[in-house]
């Protein structure tokens, strides 16, 4: 009960747990082995992964079933839609998440659209696993955050999770449920460390969690943005005011009430996302606050997002491109400063 | 039609009733639609199959339901060589409840996945990546079938005919990728679109065969899917087939087609794929004329029925707006959120 | 003055005055001319765009500035991009908006980000022109308004014009704009007729217009939903209620102060977008004011939008996918109901 | 450099102290990155050219400042080769103000316009249609000069390679494909994720010149790239060349590189083209051993001195963080909006 693993331990072990429950599951990716047929190499990896996180699984499952890609994301995203609707049950990992760029036309045409268009007689239970944030010096196109795109679009289920048992949980979950999930993993979380129970358990999409409770605020916070809001609401603390801190987990999803209630509850939202800040997660929930929780409401909602520009290479930029806790307390005191004593 | 082994140059009796039959459906099919378009009733962008028959019927001939395909946007053809039922097609094409999609695909996005048919695609390019994607299902839960991808010359610059043939080849898969080369992409020439002398030559970028045939000739179409699907069952990898043909009618319906020249007169008459199949067949002694002219007589009769049928079907309830996003939950009202 | 043309011969002739008065611009697309490499066709077009729009532009600009491209929006669109930061001023038609999917890395990771990550000192001239939106029966490929896609993106500016005035005067703007321009075109205005000057003239980006006065409630409409409001305006006016009608005509950059002052005298805002709901235009414009107009409004923020789903093919359905006039007026006697008088 | 005739097989001695020059500058560049890498303070993904070097010198040996290249994720060879200040570049991978970006595009998007240079890119196949833009200028404003778009063997796969030259193909815009087979993208092999036997075998997909060489040697390289150049200024449009070669280090700095077998070894020392072109130097008499040894002393300076230009160089300021992403407003605040 109190092992701990960390984020990039717990998602790999959720893609172990499933694919040996179930043998349609695949993994289909860019050096998720790598060195196939390297002679040498056989069952042994290259890399299990760039970021080392689908390290042992080629052991594990051999070759026919974690699958190296060539560099062609348009084509073995779109091959794994497919493969879903005729009854595998594929995991596609796209290295980073900017890579969408080279195969959105599979994700949002071919495999959102499909049961719909098919008027419900598939399905595609396909995941596909996408690194984002920044953070990580890797500059413009390799430090996005893009979940606003699949939120966007019907027919997707969107998950972030922010912890490592979340994450297992929420894997899980994706692997097994029958619709496309793009599930999200922050590059700069899979170091950190949480406990993890053994075996599998399925977190529900649609469920919020309330990572700390408060009185005084809602901070719905995003992925990686849970632990800022968490730095931000122990400084808000040592000033009396008591954050809540709402991890949507999943964005398609959306748990309303979760959020909702927080609210009625605080009468104060920040929203926090590390994405841009334009028709972005952080916009969507500030709507549905002023739509659905208008009434609550006893000052502006906030948003402490990244601004309107490219993650910038310059690790003395990009530190400062990033929500931190002090943007965070800011906003808090902006909205409360008149109400409570600083 | 049920895989089958045929003797070099012919086809049996059974196996030419089928073809046929298949190409005449499409036929009537098309002409019959071409015709509704122009009285204003059918809804959206329709792109007819008719010239093209051989192409499908040539190929789906080695097919069954296990087998899979992808189309394109000018899909009935597909279809219907696959199996699909014209009253269900017919249907999808006006928007009706009772289509193949319960009116939410049209013709762009008619499927029809228990006959092994991955819908049409309004996206030129799309089915290649998911071609392969069932054809990867066929080689991990060895079923011995194929996955074959129709796509067109314009097709043939997207870069997902690239990356998808590629990876076909190096996990030799059972994929079929099948050119239907008309000579246009809605009204650019082949010739000047693309690079390549034929599309079978881009078949050495991924070393593989490639080759070109006649794509008015069922019996040449037919005979080269056969190499190709016989390579694909016994696990030696893709083949790539360029089909040359010519389109009946516009790139879609309200196309003037000011792009076309003398060659069109030609195609609708001495080059018909049907005249042709026609005059083959009872040249040969396969079939009689009297045989063949009441299946016209028949197919005429079915495809007036489906038309019939679409016409009295229900349009879909507003409920099914929010029906079939997910799997797990219906989509709540949003329309005022 | 009062020459009327319809949108579609508005953009035409946008696009004409443009290419003469700068050699440097040219027009990449499918079938803009159509027939190229036709004997009997030369510089007579096939086409002149899937929709008729770029009519007659080949025969007085030839097809060295009137260029057919293979059905290869990657290439291409990649094409317009260093073509615009080598000299040239590109205007590159996406004949569906939905075909993003197979050239969004070329707009969101090259064109977009060009300038940023060359410290400055390289400029992407280009103008992505795009036909979206639902009501043509074009199904669920092409159908989509992925407006909110590009203003979630740094780097880009994105335009979307509701009347053939309009839509002269913002495509000369975004054509000798120097920054990435993607403009967006309602398939279902083309044969919409209005006043339109000869002439060159230019409308400023980041400017709203307000296309009708008045004080009881403000609708932002955008696009094509403006002439919606409209018609809701008409039927809310016989029941005493005025709803000021902003139509912000750019999306990014936006006209915060425009929608500002405009709640601030009415006290109330719904946001009309036919785009699908989550994390879109219409959250972008609600969250705004929830934020920096909070204190201006006196009922919840209404989102008209269409729901979360694909846009379904059948004409039946179709129809009631749309924000309609009727669904507005709704909207605005829900904020409205308990204070003014139906 | 300018463009220039050179005899068949040799180079001029101004010609190959050029080339010398170019090959030990991003030998030692590299080298050097590597090793500051190593201490940690270097920020982001870097991926190291050297072992690469004679396939940048030999094509860019004829061309000059209008001449535009495309680059990968391994871009600081590129940069090197096309003329770009060593200083500029060190201050960009240390994420400088100083740097040719002014530290916001680092080590995978160094570029500098003025000099011809697109940027290194962050996309894998990302080059090739931004290279075909370059030779679209080109062509319509008629300067002479061509684009070159180097791309790795694992970018051979992605579809914008297919898309890109064919465009170039159908207009025969002065673009010249160069692509470089170090037999890995990141940990797979060349021969696992393409299904050709040789990249430059997939001209034939674009009917242009596709020409294999050792990319190991500079005058082999350099001798394609002039007959590929000749072509693009005449107007008869693209070519590809293949040059086989080797990456000395890993993907990118860290990677433990176990994919890689015996060759490693000879690749670092007899295979080694800077090794090669010394000893052809020597040999045919064009330059002594003292000149080469002296250049090379005179460039590890210069490594230094950039090395020591960019540690000193100042951070980008916080306003920074706001420009630079429209040319006409600065973007506003934001953070906290
Ligand atoms: C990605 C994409 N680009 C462009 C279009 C518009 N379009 C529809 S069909 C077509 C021409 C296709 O030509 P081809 O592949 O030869 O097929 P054909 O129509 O001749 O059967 C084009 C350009 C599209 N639907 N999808
Ligand atoms: C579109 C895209 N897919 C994947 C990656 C991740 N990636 C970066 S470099 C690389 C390998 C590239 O191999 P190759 O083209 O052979 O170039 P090399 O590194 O050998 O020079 C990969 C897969 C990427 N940056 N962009
Ligand atoms: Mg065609
Ligand atoms: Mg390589």
């Amino acid at each position: 009960m109190t092992r701990q693993l960390t984020f990039s331990q717990a998602v790999n072990e959720a893609m172990a747990i499933s694919m040996r429950e179930d043998q349609d599951v695949i993994l289909l990716g860019e050096d998720v082995a790598g060195g196939a047929a390297v002679d040498h190499l056989q069952n042994e990896e290259a890399w299990g992964g760039v970021m080392g996180v689908t390290k042992g699984l080629v052991q594990e499952f051999g070759r026919d079933r974690i699958i190296d890609t060539p560099i062609s994301e348009a084509g073995y995203v779109g091959a794994a839609v497919t493969a879903a609707a005729t009854g595998m049950r594929p995991i596609a990992e796209l290295m980073f998440n900017d890579f969408i760029g080279s195969c959105l036309d599979e994700v949002m045409n071919q495999g959102a659209k499909l049961r719909y268009m098919f008027g419900g007689k598939a399905k595609v239970p396909l995941t596909i696993r996408t690194m984002h944030g920044a953070g990580f010096r890797a500059a413009a196109q390799h430090s996005q955050s893009l979940y606003s795109f699949f939120t966007h679009i019907p027919g997707i289920k969107v998950v972030i999770p922010s912890t490592p048992y979340d994450a297992k949980g929420l894997l899980l979950q994706s692997i097994f449920d029958d619709d496309l999930v793009v599930f999200f993993e922050d590059k700069t979380l899979y170091t950190m460390k949480g406990d993890v129970p053994e075996g599998s358990y399925r977190i529900p999409f649609g469920k919020a969690d309330i990572k700390r409770s408060g009185e005084d605020v809602t901070i719905v916070a995003i992925g990686k943005m849970v632990h800022t809001a968490i730095k931000a609401a122990d400084e808000l603390s040592k000033n009396g005011i008591e954050a809540e801190i709402v991890d949507p987990r999943t964005l398609s999803p959306l748990d309303e009430d979760t959020i909702l209630s927080s609210v009625e509850k605080t009468g104060r939202l920040v929203v926090v996302d590390e994405a841009n800040p334009r028709c972005s997660a952080a916009t969507d929930i500030a709507a549905l606050v002023a739509d659905k929780g208008f009434d609550y409401l006893d000052a502006p909602v906030k948003m402490v997002t990244a601004p309107h520009t490219p993650v910038p290479f310059s690790p003395s930029l990009e530190d400062i491109y990033l929500p931190t806790p002090d943007k965070i307390v800011k906003a808090v005191q902006q909205m409360t400063g008149s109400e409570l004593v600083m | 039609m049920s895989q089958t082994q045929t003797n070099q140059a012919a086809v049996s009796k059974e196996e030419a009733t089928w073809m046929f039959q298949k190409m005449l459906e499409i036929r009537h099919f098309e002409d019959r639609v071409h015709e509704i378009f122009g009285t204003g009733v059918l809804p959206g962008f329709v792109h007819l199959y008719a010239g093209e028959e051989a192409i499908a019927v040539g190929l789906c001939s080695h097919l069954d339901d296990n087998d899979y395909i992808t189309s394109t946007h000018r899909g009935h053809g597909h279809c219907i060589a696959k199996g699909c039922d014209l009253d269900g097609m017919m249907a999808e094409i006006y928007g009706r409840s009772t289509g193949l999609c319960k009116g939410k695909g049209g013709s762009m996005h008619i499927a029809d996945i228990e006959k092994g048919m991955l819908g049409a695609n309004g996206i030129v390019g799309g089915g290649f990546p998911l071609a392969v994607g069932a054809g990867l299902t066929h080689k991990l839960k060895k079923t011995g079938g194929v996955a074959v991808c129709f796509f067109g010359d314009g097709a043939n610059n997207h870069g997902t005919f690239h990356e998808g043939i590629n990876m076909a080849a190096i996990w030799d898969l059972p994929v079929i990728f099948v050119a239907e080369n008309n000579g246009f992409g809605e009204a650019t020439p082949f010739h000047y679109a693309s690079s390549c002398k034929s599309i079978a030559d881009r078949a050495i970028s991924y070393d593989i065969p490639g080759e070109r045939v006649d794509g008015k000739d069922v019996i040449a179409v037919r005979e080269a899917a056969q190499r190709a699907v016989e390579r694909a069952r016994n696990g030696e990898g893709p083949t790539l087939i360029e089909c040359v043909t010519y389109r009946n009618y516009g790139h879609f319906e309200g196309d003037a087609q000011t792009y076309k020249g003398e060659e069109k007169v030609k195609h609708l008459s001495d080059l018909d794929a049907i005249k042709k199949f026609y005059t083959y067949l009872t040249e040969q002694g396969i079939m009689t004329e009297e045989e063949l002219d009441r299946m016209d007589e028949e197919v005429r009769g079915a495809v007036d029925r489906a038309v019939e049928f679409a016409e009295k079907s229900p349009h879909p309830l507003p409920e099914q707006l929010l029906e079939d996003v997910y799997v797990s939950y219906k989509t709540e009202g949003g329309a005022v959120s």
